[in-house]
């Protein structure tokens, strides 16, 4: 009798450590991809598909897969990390073990060090294979095992693929993934505190971006922002990072954005016909059976193929985006800094052609008469809960307030012209590219003097630094 | 002589009259909404070691960050369900909800309540010999009052799902705290910690008024000031220092509560204490005020520094008792002792300012208050010289009481040596907020007290429960908490002195800290060997109090007062109102070889009479 | 086994003292020697104390030990000792500590004073320090402004005034002065191998001083919890001669009147 | 002397404790490899990824869609059977005409420009005999052996007048060139909120005549989407990018056609942004005879309409 509460206490410590092990295995809380609410949004059948015709959930991940395997989409504007070669011949040595000969194609080089190649194309697609022994010169590749299918000449191949995005993936979610989410979403554990609400990449949009109204964001527009944060909001600066881990964490972003539009271009193929709420209605004059055959026949041809161009459209969009074309130029220098500029730049600030105080409000503190206005959602036409603008992500977007000299999409005057010119995307901020750069020009030397004016929208002429306490004391609105 | 026989019979058979007054009373007014000193005490005592294992968890959780950054939490992890997209990994906000709540469990919940609370109650009508609290009904309340502050607390850790809770530190500075939107949970959670901890006061205040007023009053005859057990000096020191420290953290919670009311009702309440004017935090509007956040350190440091003598002297008046009994000798210098208490406490109260060195105090400040803090060092030398002493020549009884005393004077001395550094201003602003104050003040806090505690269970324990605790396995749980803590604890000195500050939830990311990943898992692991152990304890604790061996009235052969009393002393505790001859300690005395033993009890007359008879 | 009790409190405070041996060897010390004045300064007082702090260590825990092994190997039956104490020893344990005690707070109070007293501040060359840059903590990175090249900094931010954020330029070799705010809650400005220390308290424009001998990359990090990021304010301040100072300040000084038009120009 | 007794234990308490406190020390070194292995772990930040190339199509689906479009065009050429659908489109039941949007000289934003005329409500504009216009009629994708789709060389204009856009309803081929107007003295941007194109959203100066912004849809819409100048929010217009020339709009007297359709049965989409969830029929069959024109009045119950 001495003995059950003895029994007890050893189950108790028993299934403690269980616990605290079991915790530590492998298998327990693998992380994972979560789809969009639009896809969602669509009858089951079309996520999931049936056993031979992919649904969207089945398209996306053959595409992207989860945070444990990530798939390197090749068409996708993404440097994945690695060399890309093709096989030229393939000897076998003495021992039996093949040698095959890598080419790559003119101005790329290959690497010093190689330690595996991975099959993309050919027999033995998507086997990765250790390289026992590498010649950089001739790009020899001694094989440690023998692939299990034959090697043709031709065959596309990767040496040491996909460690850019590797890296990527795992200083992602070390510093980003807490707020911004493990899938881009901007949904993370933290997100839920913050104010601004952090990017959600999925629609492909992001605001800061040096290239026209038309165009995606350049790396190098993401790079900056990882690496001097956004004032006035929760994200850091992540200065002291390598290069190489700025350039990782910027491709995986990529990455990231590109499955999420991606998603959305598949949903917005299916949404109109095959959404739950189109079902409902479809249903008072249709039959189940023949929605759902329809819906086969468009998954296995139309949406496989459009699966594909729209891969296609991405690609070059993004492509084009981090191209010189895309970047916004001034076509004249800033006309230099002067009262008279600021003046100008005052008068059209306040003019009707260009409407600037609607927002800004009059005097600069983002107070202007749209803020107070209840506003409809573009896409649903319903009223918005609460009066002010909105961006495309359905948060409440107030219009900056000048006088805090904080400007999140950088402070030097470019900076300033881009976000006239090619206005914020996925906010009200429109683009102002037809206004003449030199009135831009003079807006911006008028907005840069807000902070320091004498009295709040006053002529925009700075007083001497003594009297330029308006910065970190604005007028409470 | 023969009214005092029950009184020395060494393994007395609890006599059933002792009981009498407790058959009326039902069920509930007995063991629940009980007035009895004792079952109060021993409400306390369950509930505080329940807590412990609670706040233990929560620090195991700290420590796996720690060990293990972003990698998905083993148990806790798996309780919650924490990001289950995330891959279970904690996220940082909730690791500062982590750390906070351990220390607010840990400070408010067990060390305090478990001194005063338990061994305070249970101890101070017996030692002194009286037959209970001067208010008992207030004594019940304080005990209650504990229960809506827990709810309190929890409401505030489960708020919004268990990820929410208080993220600024026990210490909540503001304006970290004081703008709801400053920090996740900053908003509702903060408002019900402080709730709890106004509540929690509440309780100990309670406490502390009966505790002086029974001292002061309902002493047994010829129980002078000088003749009490040292316990109960610092049970009365600490009930004053409790009395006076109290109503000014009171006073700043309200004002803390009333700042934060100030963003739900701008209109009506709308203080601006702490706020300075046009501070922007998260993307809200500028603030309006012209507040002062120092003013918080001011107040709170004002009750929490003399606090942690409260977190203290108990447990260094309960370790002078047991060494003494354990070495069969008296305490070596009595009057130094309770002098030394006596200054801790008044010390206590204008050192303060040294937890604000770096804070931007004007310099003439960190003078005084560097001289004042390097002085408290002096009492508390002191005392651990007269326990060294009276250990010296003692006939030790090596059980696990002894070795956890021992263990308190060894942990105490580190505690108090890592002190000094503190204490010098140049020397602490580099060591101001890194882990060689975690360091320190877990030794003093975990490493004193608690092992002093975990002697007090075992040796009280027979009075409590009129049965013993197993012996060996107190021995295993005092040397595997003994190495874990040490293993856990002692590194955080060098991590310290290597830069690294608390409070961050990944240290690693910063390239002159990366390299003491490896001596944090090894801290960690330790830390999880300390957690199993305290199983033991429990087990015994629970075990003993139904299976334990029964014993008499004084199963260690004791002088104090309580072992006159039956075990477990019944409703009244004495049952001959107890006159007192002598002080506690007279172990090995002259009078007590007279009687052929080694110890004498407090109630032991000594007439001529006694010496006669022995020499016949 | 009272033996194995008495030897394992012999035990651990030798297993500590050999942890303390060995620590700096294996980077469980100070991140680097102390790279500015004050630091030096901090780190003797630091030793003094600790040999202080030492002696006290081994004297109290070993005699500790030697009570427990006398306690542990007396001949089982015999009689405790019977004393209440003595007063010479009270008072030369009382006297000796207290003379230590006051001994080390008063070592400290010069080097308290320069470093915290602004009216005992270094001068450089007769004239108060150069306040070099604002540094102003936010959740949670590190905003810097720079006066414009030949100007004086003011407290309050002027038109022409440079930003970074998360790095520091100092000159090396003379005392330098920032002023140190916060934009949210508090903070603290902690430069480990300089061993300076500063909270940023919310309303308050604080003055840090601190002298760089060598050229390098010191780490910059905060040290007062400032919410869930608090970890994230990683920056460095960087030390160079005056001379590539300034050249630093002018190059940023053109990137943030970048006009994007010269990029362009520059291609072509 | 009555020696101290200190408690002695029972032998079986003994060993189940010893039992239990190896079991601490057990469970906490089980901890130790479980744990150890960090890289290893589900999820978490350690986890270095696998990552495997995908080339995504199978040739067969990469030239898919080149192939139909020929088809679609061959077909188109050589078959002659075709045959128009024409008809109009009936409010029935209990209809209430909307009021003006604003009437002349309202407290609005620019009054002196968007109040200087009343601006009707053209959610829905009511023709004789409740015929409703700016009704799309259109077949969601091109039929086979249909006509391709001929681009009109001159842009269409995109006007806006009195805060208010001209047209309020469109039907713009993929690739035409959109060239929007403004007729006021103030500015207005034009932002468009289509599903599959990307959106436009830029300022259109005052009195800008000449189309400064312009635009081309790259792909056909499955319906119409909403265009809206932020500055003044009851401004909106519709238009629908489509990729055949099968699709119409009804006119002030509600009636459309549609020619050259191909003989046979089609399905069309019959859409008003009034209607809720902006279908009128998701699916109208008609027969399409070759050479004949089909007349049929598509029903449009008022209780669809919401406002």
């Amino acid at each position: 009798m001495s003995r059950t509460p003895s029994l007890n206490l050893l189950v108790l410590a028993f299934l403690l450590s269980v616990a605290a092990v079991s915790g530590c295995s492998d298998s327990a809380f693998n992380t994972s991809f979560v789809y969009s609410a639009g896809t969602l949004d669509l009858m089951p059948e079309a996520q999931n598909g049936t056993k031979d015709i992919d649904g969207v959930k089945a398209l996306l991940d053959k595409r992207f897969g989860d945070p444990q395997h990530l798939e390197a989409w090749l068409k996708m504007p993404v440097d994945f990390g690695g060399t890309m070669t093709t096989v030229g011949e393939m000897t076998t040595a003495e021992n039996g073990i093949p040698v095959v000969k890598l080419d790559v194609e003119e101005g790329k080089s290959l690497p010093e060090k190689a330690g595996s190649i991975q099959f993309v194309s050919g027999a033995c697609a998507g086997e990765t294979v250790e390289i026992s022994g590498w010649n950089a010169e001739t790009g020899e590749a001694t094989l440690a095992v023998v692939p299990s299918q034959s090697v043709a000449s031709g065959d596309i191949c990767f040496v040491d693929g996909g460690t850019v995005i590797q890296s990527g993936r795992v200083l992602y979610m070390r510093h980003c993934s807490h707020c911004h989410g493990t899938s881009g979403d901007g949904n993370g554990p933290t997100a839920r505190y913050l104010t601004p609400k952090p990017r959600d990449y999925r629609n492909g949009v992001f605001k800061f971006t040096s290239t026209n109204d038309m165009s995606k964001a350049a790396r190098e527009d993401v790079l900056r922002v990882v690496k001097y944060g956004i004032p006035g909001t929760y994200m850091p600066s992540f200065l002291l990072m390598t290069d190489e881990e700025h350039h990782a964490i910027v491709e995986y972003v990529r990455f990231l954005t590109l499955r999420g539009e991606f998603e959305r271009k598949l949903v917005a193929e299916l949404s109109s016909d095959y959404s739950k709420a189109a079902l409902d209605s479809r249903l008072k004059d249709e039959k189940k059976a023949d929605i759902l055959k329809e819906l086969n026949e468009f998954l296995a041809d139309d949406l496989k193929e459009s699966a594909n161009s729209l891969g296609d459209e991405l690609a070059e969009i993004w492509a084009t985006s981090d191209s010189e074309g895309a970047l916004v130029v001034p076509s004249i220098t800033r006309i230099p800094d002067s009262s008279e500029s600021r003046r100008r730049g005052r008068e059209l600030y306040l003019s009707k052609a260009l409407n600037c105080a609607d927002c800004h409000g009059i005097d600069g503190a983002g107070n202007g008469p749209q803020t107070i206005a209840f506003e409809k959602n573009p896409t649903t036409s319903e009223l918005y809960n609460e009066p002010g603008l909105h961006d495309v992500w359905d948060n409440l977007n107030q219009p900056r307030n000048l006088q805090l000299g904080m400007y999140r999409g950088g402070r030097r005057p470019i900076d300033l012209f881009r976000r006239i010119h090619a206005g914020i995307k996925g906010s009200r901020m429109p683009s102002f590219k037809n206004t003449p750069h030199e009135d831009i020009w003079n807006i911006v030397n008028y907005i840069l003097s807000v902070p320091f004016e004498t009295e709040p929208g006053g002529t925009g002429i700075a007083p001497s630094a003594a009297a330029a306490a308006t910065v970190t004391a604005p007028p409470a609105n | 002589m023969a009214t005092v026989t029950p009184a020395l019979d060494a393994h007395g058979h609890a006599d059933d009259h002792s009981h009498g007054h407790a058959h009326q009373q039902s069920f509930i007014s007995k063991y629940v909404f009980s007035q009895d000193h004792k079952i109060i005490g021993i409400q306390f005592l369950c509930t505080t070691l329940l807590m412990l294992m609670v706040g233990g968890a929560l620090a195991l959780a700290v420590r796996w960050q720690l060990a293990f950054p972003w990698q998905n939490m083993p148990v806790i992890g798996q309780l919650f369900g924490l990001f289950q997209t995330e891959g279970g990994q904690i996220s940082p906000e909730f690791y500062t909800m982590l750390f906070t709540m351990h220390a607010s469990v840990m400070i408010f919940l067990v060390i305090i309540p478990i001194l005063a609370g338990a061994f305070g109650n249970f101890l101070i009508p017996l030692q002194i010999g009286c037959d209970d609290m001067a208010f008992p009904i207030l004594n019940m309340l304080s005990y209650w009052f504990m229960w809506p502050a827990m709810v309190c607390f929890a409401c505030s850790f489960f708020w919004a799902g268990g990820t929410a809770g208080p993220g600024n530190g026990w210490t909540s500075y503001p304006l970290l705290s004081d703008l709801p939107q400053a920090a996740p949970g900053s908003g509702a959670p903060q408002t019900f910690w402080l709730f709890g901890l106004t509540l929690i006061g509440v309780s100990s205040m309670m406490g502390s008024v009966n505790y002086l007023t029974t001292i002061i009053n309902m002493r047994a005859p010829g129980m002078t000031l000088f003749r009490m057990p040292l316990t109960i000096w610092s049970m009365f020191i600490t009930a004053i220092l409790q009395a006076f420290a109290l109503p000014v953290l009171t006073a700043a919670g309200f004002m803390l509560v009333f700042d934060r009311l100030g963003t739900i009702f701008p209109t009506t309440i709308h203080s601006v204490f702490f706020i300075p004017a046009n501070i922007i935090v998260n993307n809200a509007e500028p603030t309006v005020g012209g507040g002062q956040p120092l003013l918080w350190q001011h107040l709170f440091w004002f009750y929490s520094h003399p606090a942690v003598y409260i977190m203290l002297l108990p447990a260094m008046g309960m370790v002078s008792d047991m060494l003494s009994c354990m070495c069969r000798k008296p305490v070596f210098g009595y009057k130094p002792m309770v002098y030394s208490l006596a200054a801790i406490a008044g010390l206590g109260f204008i050192v303060w300012g040294h937890h604000m060195f770096t804070s931007g105090m004007n310099p003439a400040l960190g003078m005084t208050f560097m001289t004042s803090t390097m002085m408290i060092a002096l009492p508390s030398a002191i005392k651990t010289f007269n326990w060294i002493g009276t250990m010296w020549g003692g006939n030790l009884k090596f059980n696990a009481v002894l070795l956890n005393c021992a263990g308190f004077v060894a942990m105490f001395i580190v505690g108090g040596l890592s002190g000094i550094f503190m204490a010098a201003v140049p020397v602490d602003i580099y060591f101001h907020d890194t882990y060689f104050i975690v360091a320190h003040f877990h030794y003093v806090l975990f490493g004193s007290t608690l092992f002093g505690v975990f002697g007090a269970i075992q040796f009280w324990f027979p009075k409590m429960f009129g049965r013993e605790m197993n012996d060996t396995v107190q021995k295993w749980h005092f040397v595997l908490s003994f190495i874990g803590f040490n293993g856990t604890f002692f590194p955080m000195h060098l991590l310290g002195i290597a830069g690294m500050p608390r409070r961050y939830a990944d240290p690693y990311l910063h390239g002159y800290l990366s390299h003491l990943l490896d001596m944090n898992r090894f801290m960690t692991v330790s830390a999880i060997i300390m957690g199993l152990a305290q199983f033991l304890l429990l087990g015994n604790f629970f075990y003993s109090m139904f299976r334990g061996k029964k014993v008499g009235r004084n199963p260690w052969n004791a002088n104090g007062l309580e072992w006159t009393a039956p075990s477990p002393p019944g409703h009244g505790n004495f049952d001959i109102a107890p006159i007192v001859y002598r002080g506690p300690y007279e172990y090995s005395s002259p009078e007590s070889d007279a009687l052929g033993q080694d110890y004498i009890l407090q109630t032991v007359p000594h007439v001529a009479g006694i010496k006669s008879v022995a020499h016949h | 086994m009272k033996k194995f009790w008495a030897l394992f409190f012999f035990f651990w405070p030798t297993v500590a003292i050999y942890a303390c041996l060995i620590a700096p060897s294996r980077g469980w010390w100070f991140p680097g020697p102390p790279m500015s004045r004050t630091g030096v300064q901090i780190d003797g007082l630091f030793y003094l104390i600790l040999i202080i702090v030492t002696i006290t260590f081994v004297g109290t825990q070993y005699a500790l030990g030697y009570v427990l092994w006398k306690g542990a190997t007396k001949e089982p039956g015999s009689k405790a000792v019977f004393s209440h104490g003595s007063h010479k020893l009270e008072i030369m344990w009382t006297i000796v500590p207290s003379f230590v005690l006051v001994f080390i707070s008063l070592s400290q109070l010069d080097v308290l004073a320069e470093i915290r007293v602004i009216s005992s501040f270094p001068k450089d060359a007769g004239k108060p320090a150069t306040k070099v840059a604002e540094v102003m903590a936010r959740q949670f990175e590190w905003r810097i402004r720079y006066p414009k090249p030949g100007t004086e900094l003011t407290t309050e931010p002027s038109p022409e005034d440079l930003y970074y954020v998360n790095e520091l330029h100092v000159p090396t070799g003379k005392p330098v002065v920032i002023n140190l705010r916060t934009q949210d809650v508090q903070h603290a400005f902690f430069a480990p191998q300089l061993r300076v220390k500063q909270d940023a308290v919310p309303g308050l424009v604080i003055p840090v001083w601190f002298d760089i001998k060598e050229v390098g990359e010191y780490d910059l990090v905060c040290a007062e919890l400032c919410g869930w990021g608090h970890f994230k304010m990683k920056a460095r301040i960087v030390a160079q001669s005056q001379g590539s100072v300034d050249k630093y300040l002018k190059q940023l000084e053109a990137e943030q009147n970048e006009d994007g038009t010269k990029a362009e120009s520059a291609e072509e | 002397m009555n020696q101290v007794t200190f408690p002695t234990t029972e032998d079986g308490l003994k060993d189940f404790m010893k039992i239990v406190s190896l079991f601490a020390i057990l469970g906490s070194i089980l901890i130790l490899p479980g744990c150890g292995r960090v890289p290893d772990f589900g999820g978490g930040a350690g986890v270095v990824p696998d990552v495997t190339f995908v080339t995504g199509d199978s040739e067969a689906a990469v030239e898919a869609p080149t192939e139909t479009n020929e088809t679609a065009s061959n077909e188109a050429a050589s078959s002659g059977a075709a045959g128009t659908f024409s008809g109009k489109v009936v409010m029935t039941g209990a209809v209430t005409p909307l009021p003006p949007l604003i009437g002349k000289g309202a407290e609005v934003k620019d009054k002196e420009v968007c109040a200087a005329h009343e601006v009707a409500n053209e959610k829905l504009v009511l023709g004789p005999g409740n015929a409703v216009q700016n009704v799309f009629i259109y077949l969601n994708k091109a039929p086979k052996g249909g006509k391709p789709l001929e681009v009109p060389a001159e842009p269409f204009l995109f006007d806006q007048k009195n805060c208010q856009f001209h047209p309020h309803c469109a039907i713009v081929p993929v690739g035409q060139l959109v060239k929007v107007l403004s007729g006021d003295p103030i500015a207005h941007n034009t932002h468009t909120n289509p599903n599959k194109n990307p959106s436009v959203n830029s300022l259109v100066g005052a009195n800008d005549r000449e189309g400064k912004v312009s635009f081309t849809y790259k792909k056909a819409e499955p319906t119409p989407f909403n265009i809206t100048c932020d500055f003044h929010g009851w401004m909106n217009a519709r238009q629908l990018a489509i990729d055949h020339p099968y699709a119409a709009l009804t006119d002030e007297n509600g009636s459309f056609t549609i020619p050259d359709l191909p003989a046979g049965k089609h399905a069309f989409i019959v859409w008003h942004e009034g209607a809720d969830g902006g279908y009128v029929e998701r699916k109208f069959e008609v027969e399409i005879k070759s050479g004949e024109t089909t007349k049929m009045q598509i029903d449009y119950p008022a209780d669809r309409f919401k406002l």
